[in-house]
């Protein structure tokens, strides 16, 4: 584990609202593998790190995607180059990935596509053939990156590939089933595919293992780590009905027209 | 040369102030902490005689400056920290204090009595912001007799340091204080975290699956402060001042307010590094003063 | 459409659901405010029956999301008040409260006497955060009792709207909230602000002249929210809730937590526009919602 | 009073350490007058507005001049051009001008030459033949800007003009005598001109009156507020030993070397 202060050195849009963000940190770029996630953290900026998945790493890079959802994620998107955040990762347990698989079915919807390229790098590595199956609402909010052969597309409005989700799009065996996206999405994956690998979200205090905050209900009984023996679990071994589903990824939709705040840009008003 | 900052607490010397926080440390082997030399004790995460798997999530909500938990003392049990995490403590250079948490006073009891003697297990943080299933699930913190009924059942039991941890959430936290001084406690731990709750404007319902939770951080700084002052002086123990502590200037803050040492929780999410800064910090404080000791730094006890 | 904003108290209706607090809106007069339409009502920063000169600077201090205050309730006294401030009030489209304060019961029952009738003055809200001269400095706000006979005290002289304003520093603030329903009370207001401290490391003193102060903004939030939510919880008149609150969803934290309405305090002295911004944010989500009144936002008040 | 969500459009050394900044709030620019200050709220940032002196107003941007001190400067000197900062202002009650004074000095040390530039255009336009006197430590932290005739400069060490204070360097008499800085060179100001304009500072909550945090104890007895009838004072009419001289422009000398921050640069270290 490193924490680096690094600075922004890439930034380029990947779909409608979803941006991909890269900071210089060679020592976390170097040892990071799917599935694993950076904590980072913002000075000024609110208390506690924020969590993503490593997107891609190398070159000395570390590459998130991301949207905006609140304050942290808006934060980050409004850094300019050179600005730096706090890296502190890689963390937690990433994807196994066995040669007997023979192949591997990598299923994502909407941002949990974030562990998906990194997944794929790990994949070809031990030899394995690898099948990406994308899925979100519209063919804008699908992600444009994929250095893979062989990918499905399914969007929930039919506006490009399979019309339904990613879980739906399905369609072959694979070896072995690894999942991210929203945990009710997971827990459709954990019906369908008990031994998938799925990358699970929790809110996270420290990233660290040492809060107790991430706790993941386990069908076993008790609690994991989702930044310790998570995030990556067996589906079957997740109590999905009692993982919160209640982690949205839309604020509350209130408007503060007239607080003064660089985000809602300028303009000069009379008190 | 470096100033000495090293602290006598009377029953027990630290080399440093700064103590890592219950709850915050995990069991002080989660994060491979590379400024060893600057923790003067690590209070392990609050345990229960027998495990406990805690609250559901959510567990946490962040709030501006601060953060609430209800993470509901998930703990191992006494035996599985025995076989677990005391043989690693014994080999390390610094004290770990166990902290200790009970539905009943004879729970607090059995649980030191457990401990006591087991090398590794350096003393004990009597947690008092546990409900007393015996009194109807008020909290022990919240009643001065209770909380020196408590103090007794572990003293009885151990000759190691006791240190009793005070909750906020009372009406006048300096009857409290001197209650379980006479009781006996070596030390008073001034404070735990702060009542709150947050509401989820999707469900309406609580964030926290435990409806409320307890409020840590910078935010409850000045709270945790006046408290911890109040304890300070109104006993004659000493006081180990934790709340919102992230800078050495927060931790000097403290220690001018009477307190003999600190704690650093919140502050180690944001930063796994933050006891090291702070115990940095005081260090180039003290010398850019001229000062060779902590004793030096001057303090403010009024006795009005 | 425009969803109704509007509360009904009972005693009182308001156009909308948020108030300024008192000591942070002076008495309406200082900031032109454009957006007055968005003001439910205005309380009036704390008058005694005579002038008082307040504390000696420094009077303020930031904190983590918060800042301490010690003003001493500096004022022109209920003479002064009834002159210069009453006339304007009389004319304005939203009633003005004024927030009494006194240190003997007597006092605050006379002060109202005075006021009572006057036209402009459009209620009371009794601050019961004030030293009790009569019992030793206890502060009458951590006192059931004393609480209660300060509102009957009130009570007695006028017919206009009571409402009590509680202190968060109490060791059960729902008994002290049923005391003073019973004594008359149209409403509570939850919560003044939580006594804190900081210290100035250049002098080793505290850095309020007056050593201690208390902590509003952002960072009390979660308590206040918890401790507001226990009063609604334990009484039948509305609750008026208090504490950090900045922006709209704040604002519906409250609301859904029980609240009858919402006052803002130190948000503004951030943004002087910070009352017609929760305003008309709470509007924004009631219409998101498809929702034509206040009435139809679900509150959260489970009976255990 | 304006509230602008203004973007940073200058920024330019004038003194070690010391620098300007610059803002486009046509309004507040239009209406600032010598004495006057405007109230900065940064977000993310503090929670208070910190307020500055006006040091300069015209073609639609207000200036200040500063150093940093404590968090919000920190973060003012960080700021990049087009960055917002919410700018409310002009506030309080500014310095007076008679033209029956024919003469002002102006007298400032450090950081109070803030106000002494517009102080001596409003001068002027009055028809007052203005002189100012200005003090620093060393002949590197005068300020290097002035468009006047007359100047007397005077460091603590002589470095530059006058070894002494400011008070000190002013020897011919003046119709007329305002001064900013230090409130104990103030309390020096009134000693030796009672009737002088003095503009104090005080710690600030809100800056528009309603807070009564800024108060400044008078010699009448009670209390004013300095964001309102202040900051601008008979410099007599000043309460100077009971005004807090202890509001150190030092932060206490405490390092943080390891906590993660932006400010502190770059560089990874493992954990
Ligand atoms: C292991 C892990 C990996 C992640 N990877 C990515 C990623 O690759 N890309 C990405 O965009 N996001 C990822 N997230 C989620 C990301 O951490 C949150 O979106 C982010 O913390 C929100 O911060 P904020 O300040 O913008 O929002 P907040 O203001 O904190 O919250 C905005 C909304 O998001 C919800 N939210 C906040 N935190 C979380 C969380 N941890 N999990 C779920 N919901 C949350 C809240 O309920 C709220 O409604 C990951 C989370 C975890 C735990
Ligand atoms: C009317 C007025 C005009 C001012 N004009 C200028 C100006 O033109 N240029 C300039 O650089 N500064 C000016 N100041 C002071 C400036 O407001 C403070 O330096 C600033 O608020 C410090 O903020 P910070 O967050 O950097 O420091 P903080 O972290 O808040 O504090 C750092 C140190 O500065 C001290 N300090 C903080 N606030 C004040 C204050 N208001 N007054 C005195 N000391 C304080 C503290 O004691 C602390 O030691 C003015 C203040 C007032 C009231
Ligand atoms: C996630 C979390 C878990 C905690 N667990 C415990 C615990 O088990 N026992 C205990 O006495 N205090 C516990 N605490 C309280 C802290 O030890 C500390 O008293 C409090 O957080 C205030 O300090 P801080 O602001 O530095 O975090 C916990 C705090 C947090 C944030
Ligand atoms: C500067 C200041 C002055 C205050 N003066 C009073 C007062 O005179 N009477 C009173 O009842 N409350 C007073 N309060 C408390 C506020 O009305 C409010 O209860 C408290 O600040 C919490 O709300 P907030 O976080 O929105 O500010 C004052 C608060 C501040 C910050
Ligand atoms: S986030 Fe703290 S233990 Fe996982
Ligand atoms: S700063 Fe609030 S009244 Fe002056």
């Amino acid at each position: 584990m490193f924490e680096a202060s690094a600075p922004l050195s890439e930034r380029r849009q990947v779909a409608r609202d979803m941006f991909v963000l890269g900071f210089d940190a060679p020592a976390v770029a170097a040892a990071a593998k799917a599935g694993q996630f950076v904590n980072l953290g913002l000075q000024p900026g609110p208390l506690l790190r924020r969590p993503f998945s490593v997107y891609r790493a190398g070159g000395g890079r570390v590459e998130i995607v991301l949207r905006a959802v609140g304050e942290g994620t808006s934060q980050l998107l409004s850094l300019r180059e050179g600005d730096l955040v706090s890296v502190l990762g890689p963390l937690g347990t990433g994807f196994r990935f066995d040669p007997a698989w023979r192949s591997v079915a990598l299923v994502s919807g909407g941002l949990g596509l974030a562990p998906m390229l990194l997944a794929a790098r790990d994949a070809r590595a031990a030899g394995l053939s690898v099948h990406w199956v994308h899925g979100a609402r519209t063919a804008w909010d699908l992600g444009s990156e994929w250095d893979g052969e062989e990918a499905t597309w399914a969007t929930d409005d039919g506006s490009r590939g399979f019309q339904g989700s990613a879980v739906a799009a399905v369609e072959e065996e694979f070896g072995a089933v690894l999942a991210c996206g929203p945990n009710p999405m997971l827990a459709a994956v954990a019906e369908r595919w008990p031994d998938a690998q799925v990358a699970v979200e929790t809110y996270m205090g420290c990233g660290t293992g040492v809060c107790l905050g991430c706790a993941v209900p386990l069908t076993a009984g008790g609690y994991d780590r989702a930044c310790r023996e998570g995030p990556v679990y067996r589906a079957a071994d997740v109590d999905w009905p009692a993982l919160p589903s209640h982690l949205y990824y839309t604020a509350v939709p209130v408007a503060s027209p007239s607080r003064p705040s660089p985000a809602t840009g300028g303009g000069e008003v009379p008190v | 040369m470096t100033a000495d900052l090293s602290v006598d607490l009377g029953h027990l010397r630290l080399r440093g102030p700064v103590i890592a926080a219950s709850g915050t440390f995990g069991y002080g082997t989660e994060v491979p902490l590379l400024e060893r030399r600057t923790l003067a004790a690590v209070v392990s995460k609050g345990i229960f005689l027998r495990p406990r798997p805690g609250t559901p999530p959510p567990r946490i909500v962040e709030t501006p400056s601060g953060m609430l938990n209800a993470i509901g003392l998930q703990g191992p049990g006494a035996e599985a920290l025995l076989r677990d995490y005391a043989p690693l403590w014994s080999a390390w250079d610094f004290p770990v204090l166990v902290n200790i948490n009970g539905e009943t006073v004879e729970e607090y009891g059995e649980l030191t009595a457990q401990l006591d003697g087991v090398p590794g297990v350096g003393g004990f943080e009597v947690n008092i912001s546990c409900p007393n299933v015996e009194q109807g699930g008020m909290y022990f913190g919240n009643d001065p007799r209770a909380a020196a009924d408590v103090t007794r059942a572990v003293r009885r039991r151990t000759k190691l340091p006791v240190w009793v941890k005070l909750t906020p959430n009372v009406g006048d936290i300096a009857e409290v204080a001197r209650a379980v001084e006479d009781a006996g406690a070596d030390a008073l731990c001034a404070v735990n975290t702060f009542l709150g709750m947050s509401i989820d404007l999707h469900s309406f319902r609580p964030r926290l699956s435990f409806r409320t939770g307890g409020l840590s951080g910078p935010a409850i700084r000045p709270l945790a402060l006046h408290l911890a002052h109040q304890v300070a002086r109104n006993v004659q123990v000493p006081v180990i001042g934790i709340g919102g502590i992230a800078g050495p200037e927060d931790a000097l803050e403290f220690l001018v307010a009477g307190c003999a040492a600190v704690q650093v929780g919140t502050a180690t999410f944001a930063d796994p590094r933050a006891i090291a800064g702070v115990h940095d910090g005081i260090a180039a404080y003290l010398e850019s003063k001229g000062w060779t000791s902590l004793k030096e730094l001057p303090r403010y006890l009024p006795l009005d």
